[in-house]
């Protein structure tokens, strides 16, 4: 329970970390790590999120509020960039905010963004799941979040994946425009298709089961995270069709690395959400002491959280930490 | 009694089947200008049926029913209405929530004068429930003395009142009532009679449905008997007792005519 | 005998009749009046709550963030309205935030990619809602499907045809033409900054109290909603009656989309699709009946403000956001025992 | 006179008397049988959709395929039928997806977590189950809250607590002991793979129309749904019949977690929360009425495996995922409307 | 007549109000053994909602209710039901979509004999549907002759013979009906009356209300009337004719004991 009953006078400094939603390990971990921070910097820390993924009008509702409260920064992972306008007014307001994870699309609505470069993140998977196929033809089964909703993140993971493997994806905002079969860097590809999983592990499970039942030689898997790799495992498990399976995901939890130690995914590209939280959290803490600001990752238009590749069996010419490395930088 | 004149409302083979069930297997009927006509019937004998088609509640699956000898069909009960027809129905089709006044002028709202009422259509709530009052006491209804109570907080009673009420009151061609008395206390049940009596006197025909043989001996100039579905008989209470109507209704006699 | 008991439906002032037989204890009076005038008891909850979170942090009750409060509560006011009017026939809709937003994006993208003007934008929004309207009154009128399932599958539809057409993708306020974001704009009023949006909102409740009251077409809805049947056998068209308020609704829901443009100054396929729990919750924290035909629409105004409040004070108090959640849920059952305890007054 | 119609309830095997009265058209006939076999309809529906998938894809009819489609319909078939209880008591649980969540997370936590045996822990899951039902049933029958608001207060209480309790984090099948997982193992049955989830799905299934159709409380719990009063006056507890039915529920739903732990090898607080509005899907797809008295369970799983056989089928199809949305939308309206057509043979 | 015994039945000072409506105001009543006590009275008078209260529909607000001389408390139907009290009450309390037999013995299945009956708790539908056809024609109930009909789909008066016949068929010890008739042809309500004084003549005692005073006369050996909540006279026909019972009903002259 943090922050009860705060009272927000001069003395104190207040945060208010928004994150998507509170049921996502991924935003539990950058919720942790944001209270764990603001405790030793002796901040006020307010957690607000989405009712669900994608849920704009909570969050917007939660920067006004943020506003109200006279918070002095405000920590974002945002739902998409309709919130864009809403931490536009928060800056007016003299709030500093730090967008965490996604960068927004319009450079105004922040003042730093600490992000994981998510295409970067799915073009890492892809090139190692590439180099692991050796030349072999790529049938490729593709297990995205939604179907009802379209979110940044989806679409940055799914076509950098299909990039990282060489594939032409045509309109990078789009997903399944790809050609459905063709040439990747390594030989031939046929993509079977794109599901829907929600990101969790019975989605996950359910749309494996739907790809395999239309292509059972299906033998690269990406997935969106990496319950949702857990989840299509089992479907490959439970048809027996687990031999030369490539499974590759984004997250870099610490299930999600045991995942890699014990064979079910191949690679994940790891990112870094605590560090995201501590890091803005210490920002801000800075800013109001001391008037400084944090800066930008050079050559990049944002404060690069990094994301690595995690994988035990690493391939040249594709940067990657083992699996030893990335548990001691894991979370949740 | 009147068969001479051309009846107001005439009914030709009329025929409704629920699913399996058959209500009606080709009735007919004819009512006269200025006369009571009763219906009766065991139960189940399709009265409901007969007069839910007639009023445009239940489309008949054959038969024609003509008007003013004009063959007409009525898409819903709105288009008897509109024709002057108005009914009281077994269930009464009073809305529970709504008060007595605002039942008595459902569909058939009356506006603000003016502007208000013509360009805005405002209803005029106040005028209705001054109209509703006198309505109901001109008919000597005096169970209900407060027309702004909701009618699901009224007896059985005293929402039969209020159906027949609305029904005597806007009835301009033919008043059909079915069962009008069957929840009435004497009193009530005495004043309906009376009513029934001073519609015809105005030249309204009335067709009653009441298992009461008293009271349809009473009012009724002609009695319809139905049965089975079917129309077994029409007799007059000058031409047949008490005792022959019953026996042909329930079938332990057929009609004398 | 003379009866005393209200009407929940369009009575206005009512008429006491003197009582002769009135045995009842001073609560069972302050029921009785609570009963009279169902508004009094949301809003009763509202008063409370202000004053309970005013009490948790002294922000709470500056005017800016009362302000706030409003303008969270503009758009799921404004579809709670359409709400109200489908519940009082007996229906429901889950449909309300799906069409909004689908409107919201018709109407920014042939503004802004089509180019048309926004006038005409607006009227293409208002379209998209009617036309939403019509399709969901056709499925409950013609094919007599229960709004549940109609509204339930229109969901799925909207939804998909609001990513397919828009592609997903946001557009900016800043690319609009002034009038889409119009509504989002505020003016001072002794120290409040009130916007526009909460102004149409406003306006929108006054105009259907107005009409729900004082037609004989609002008497309709009631009688529809109280039973269709009864409806049907006292002449009363009840497809026609349903068809419109249908349409009434997908238009409210237009305009819904217009102020939704302009309280985030964007139009995007994600906002507002989880509202429609949030719009059923204010109608029914605001004492409308979900079986139809009793309620009336300012309850549903107090019922979206009790909820904004909540959530805005809430937030304030620094209350965790699982504990948000859960008393979110608490205060619904809450809210609803206590004006079920006050509608005792009439069994 | 001689009547015929039959009872969309509990009756078994309709005597038919002769029908001395008969007019019917073959078309009448057929509707005739249809309604008197309510599961029928449903069942026409599931074969059709299976035949055009079937030509739409050679690999839909695969044995495999089959079997994989009864598997990802067990554990929305078992909160379905959960929820066509509640339904038939003219009630709704928007609450069975979170009672389930956080009863698989208590199942897992406290087996994994707290090292209790995992009989104890299933126990637990199911005092889980019955403790909600419970909440749930006292606030219905106690307070005479509509059920509708009710389980959209106690989902939002239910998922703060899964929440509080497992702070987000997931627990692996592999962690478990083999019991919890107990429920993905599956077993060959002539060529086909059948999960023990599914045979408890359908054992459950059977054993509730047996309890339905055969015992004094089914008939309760229909004659309750139908008209309480009605049902009180005939000298009915209708709320100890209503709290039984919440309290069955709830165990059912502690089954669904101990079925949706073994089908995704894993609890997480992530899972199935949006399964809530699938479940009323496949009830109202299965011909039960949202009023409540009326339908039956076989209606239920048949409308289960029909969102089962379409998500499936669409995918093999290979349709876009936003087309999939829009034809499931598309799905439940169509599926509702040959329903209603067939039960025009009552009126 | 039976003044001298001690009633099975009996209510002193119910008072029971419907938030600001006074539905009764104080009534007393006794039933005796082996009599048919009529309730008559205005439309509103509280009968409906006096026999709700002795029969636990309702609970009193104030006042006693005695059985066999025992100081009783319904807390609902079920308890009345219990005590062998049955009653139909004015809106029939059927359960629409279930068929006839099931209607009749709602709240008291029979279960199948042997252990699948005693263990398994199955109903015996065959036996039940069996029983009910029995008890129907025994009642002389020809209306209804297939006892798997929905109820929904029987005419009123269908209806009404079903309630009448479930509270026959199992009032022990009284038998309480609100307006049996009401929606009845003429031959079921005779057979209805018929039925009363066969309950009367097994010792079972009879509430009958009625708004048919030739039928309240026929059959009653006391007349409870009740006007305006209260009990207004308790009279005999023997005592009193029909014009008095009328009068003293409508307030028109008070009761001369
Ligand atoms: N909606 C319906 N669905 C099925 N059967 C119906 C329906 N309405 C009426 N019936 C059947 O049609 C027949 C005639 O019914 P109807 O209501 O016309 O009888 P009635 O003469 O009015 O009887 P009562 O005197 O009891 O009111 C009955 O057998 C009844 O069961
Ligand atoms: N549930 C209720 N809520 C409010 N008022 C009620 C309720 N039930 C009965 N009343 C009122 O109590 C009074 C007595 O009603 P009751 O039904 O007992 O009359 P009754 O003598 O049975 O009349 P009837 O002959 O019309 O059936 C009436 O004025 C009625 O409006
Ligand atoms: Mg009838
Ligand atoms: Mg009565």
């Amino acid at each position: 329970l943090s922050g009860c009953g705060s009272e927000s006078d001069g003395d104190t400094i207040g945060v208010s970390l928004i994150v998507k939603t509170t049921s996502n390990p991924f935003f539990v971990a950058m919720q942790e790590g944001a209270e764990a921070a603001a405790e030793d910097a002796g901040v006020e820390l307010s957690v607000a999120a989405g009712q669900s993924d994608g849920d704009e009008e909570t969050q917007i509702q939660a920067i006004e509020n943020a506003i109200s409260r006279g918070d002095a920064g405000i920590l974002i992972t945002p739902n998409g960039p309709g919130v864009e306008d809403a931490l536009i007014r928060a800056r007016d307001a003299g709030l500093y905010v730090i967008v965490l994870d996604t960068p927004p699309s319009d450079t105004e609505a922040a003042d730093i963004t600490f992000a994981t470069d998510n295409f970067l993140a799915g073009q890492k998977i892809g090139q190692w799941a590439a180099a692991q196929l050796g030349g072999e033809k790529a049938v490729i089964g593709m297990i995205d979040i939604f179907d009802d909703k379209i979110v940044s993140v989806d679409v940055q993971r799914d076509q950098g994946f299909l990039d990282g493997m060489g594939i032409d994806i045509g309109d990078p905002a789009v997903i399944g425009d790809e050609a459905s079969t063709g040439q990747y860097s390594g030989g031939e590809f046929e993509i079977v298709g794109h599901e829907a999983s929600q990101g969790a592990e019975d989605g996950g499970r359910t749309a494996a089961e739907n790809l395999l039942s239309a292509n059972p030689d299906i033998n690269v898997v990406y997935t969106i995270n990496e319950p949702a790799a857990y989840g299509a495992y089992e479907a490959f498990e439970a048809a027996g069709a687990t031999e030369d399976l490539v499974v590759v995901s984004v997250d870099g939890g610490c299930a999600g690395v045991d995942a890699v130690t014990g064979g079910i995914i191949g690679a994940t590209s790891q990112q870094y959400p605590v560090k995201m939280a501590e890091l803005g959290v210490e920002a801000i803490k800075q800013l109001v002491d001391t008037g400084e600001a944090p800066e930008t990752t050079e050559g990049l238009d944002f404060y690069n959280t990094g994301v690595e590749l995690v994988t035990d069996q690493p391939h040249d010419g594709i940067e990657a930490i083992t699996t030893d490395e990335a548990k001691e930088l894991c979370w949740g | 009694m009147n068969t001479d004149k051309t009846p107001i409302l005439e009914a030709r083979g009329l025929v409704k089947t629920f699913g399996r069930v058959v209500g009606l297997d080709g009735v007919d009927l004819e009512l006269y200008p200025g006369e009571v006509l009763a219906v009766i019937g065991d139960n189940g004998a399709g009265k409901s049926t007969l007069i839910k088609c007639l009023t445009g509640a239940e489309i008949p699956d054959e038969g024609e029913i003509w008007l003013d000898d004009r063959l007409t069909r009525f898409k819903g009960p709105q288009d008897a209405r509109a024709h002057g027809i108005e009914t009281v129905y077994q269930n009464l089709a009073l809305s529970p929530a709504l008060d007595i006044a605002a039942n008595l002028f459902l569909g058939r709202e009356e506006r603000k004068p003016g502007l208000l009422g013509s360009l805005l259509r405002v209803v005029d709530t106040k005028g209705m429930r001054r109209r509703a009052r006198a309505e109901l006491s001109a008919l000597g209804i005096t169970t209900l003395q407060d027309v702004t109570v909701p009618v699901e907080n009224l007896s059985g009673g005293q929402r039969q009142a209020v159906a027949v009420a609305r029904a005597a009151a806007f009835g301009s061609k033919v008043v059909v009532l079915d069962e009008p008395t069957a929840a009435l206390g004497v009193r009530e049940s005495n004043q309906v009679l009376e009513l029934i009596r001073n519609l015809r006197d105005r030249g309204v025909p009335v067709i009653l449905i009441s298992h009461n043989m008293p009271h349809v001996f009473e009012v009724a100039d002609r009695i319809h008997i139905q049965r089975l579905g079917k129309r077994a008989a029409t007799i007059t209470p000058e031409t047949h007792s008490m005792t022959d109507a019953v026996a042909i209704m329930t079938g332990a006699r057929e009609a004398g005519e | 005998m003379s009866q005393q008991s209200a009407s929940e439906v369009p009575a206005s002032a009512p008429d006491l009749a003197e009582e002769f037989l009135d045995r009842t204890t001073p609560l069972d009076r302050v029921r009785g009046v609570l009963h009279r005038h169902p508004a009094i008891s949301p809003g009763i909850v509202l008063v409370l709550a202000v004053i309970v979170f005013g009490g948790l942090n002294d922000r709470f009750l500056e005017p800016s963030n009362l302000s706030l409060v409003t303008q969270q509560v503009a758009v799921v006011g404004t579809l709670a309205l359409a709400q109200t009017l489908i519940i009082l026939t007996a229906g429901i809709d889950l449909s309300v935030g799906a069409v909004m937003v689908l409107a919201s994006m018709v109407i920014a993208q042939t503004t802004v990619n089509n180019g048309l003007p926004p006038l005409a934008g607006l009227g293409l929004g208002l379209a998209v809602g009617l036309a939403a309207g019509a399709a969901n009154g056709f499925l409950v009128t013609r094919l007599k499907l229960p709004p549940f399932i109609v509204t339930l599958g229109s969901l799925n539809v909207f939804l998909a045809l609001t990513l397919l057409y828009s592609g997903g993708a946001t557009v900016r306020g800043r690319d609009m033409p002034s009038q889409l974001t119009l509504t989002g704009e505020t003016f001072a009023l002794g120290g409040v900054n009130i916007s526009l949006g909460v102004v149409m909102m406003s306006v929108l409740y006054v105009a259907v109290a107005l009409i729900l009251h004082g037609t004989a077409w609002g008497r309709h809805v009631y009688a529809v909603g109280d039973d269709p049947e009864a409806a049907r056998l006292a002449g009363i068209r009840v497809s026609r009656v349903l068809t419109s308020v249908y349409l009434a609704s997908g238009a409210i829901l237009a305009v819904a989309a217009w102020i939704q443009i302009g309280r985030s100054n964007a139009a995007s396929p994600n906002i507002g699709v989880d509202l429609n729990l949030d719009s059923i919750t204010a109608v029914v924290i605001g004492g409308t009946s979900l079986f139809g035909g009793r309620g009336a629409v300012w309850g549903t105004l107090l019922g979206a403000l009790i909820v904004g409040v909540f959530r805005n004070g809430l937030s304030l108090a620094g209350l965790d956001v699982l504990w948000q959640t859960f008393a979110v849920g608490v205060l619904i059952i809450a809210a609803v025992s206590v004006d079920q305890w006050i509608r005792k007054a009439r069994k």
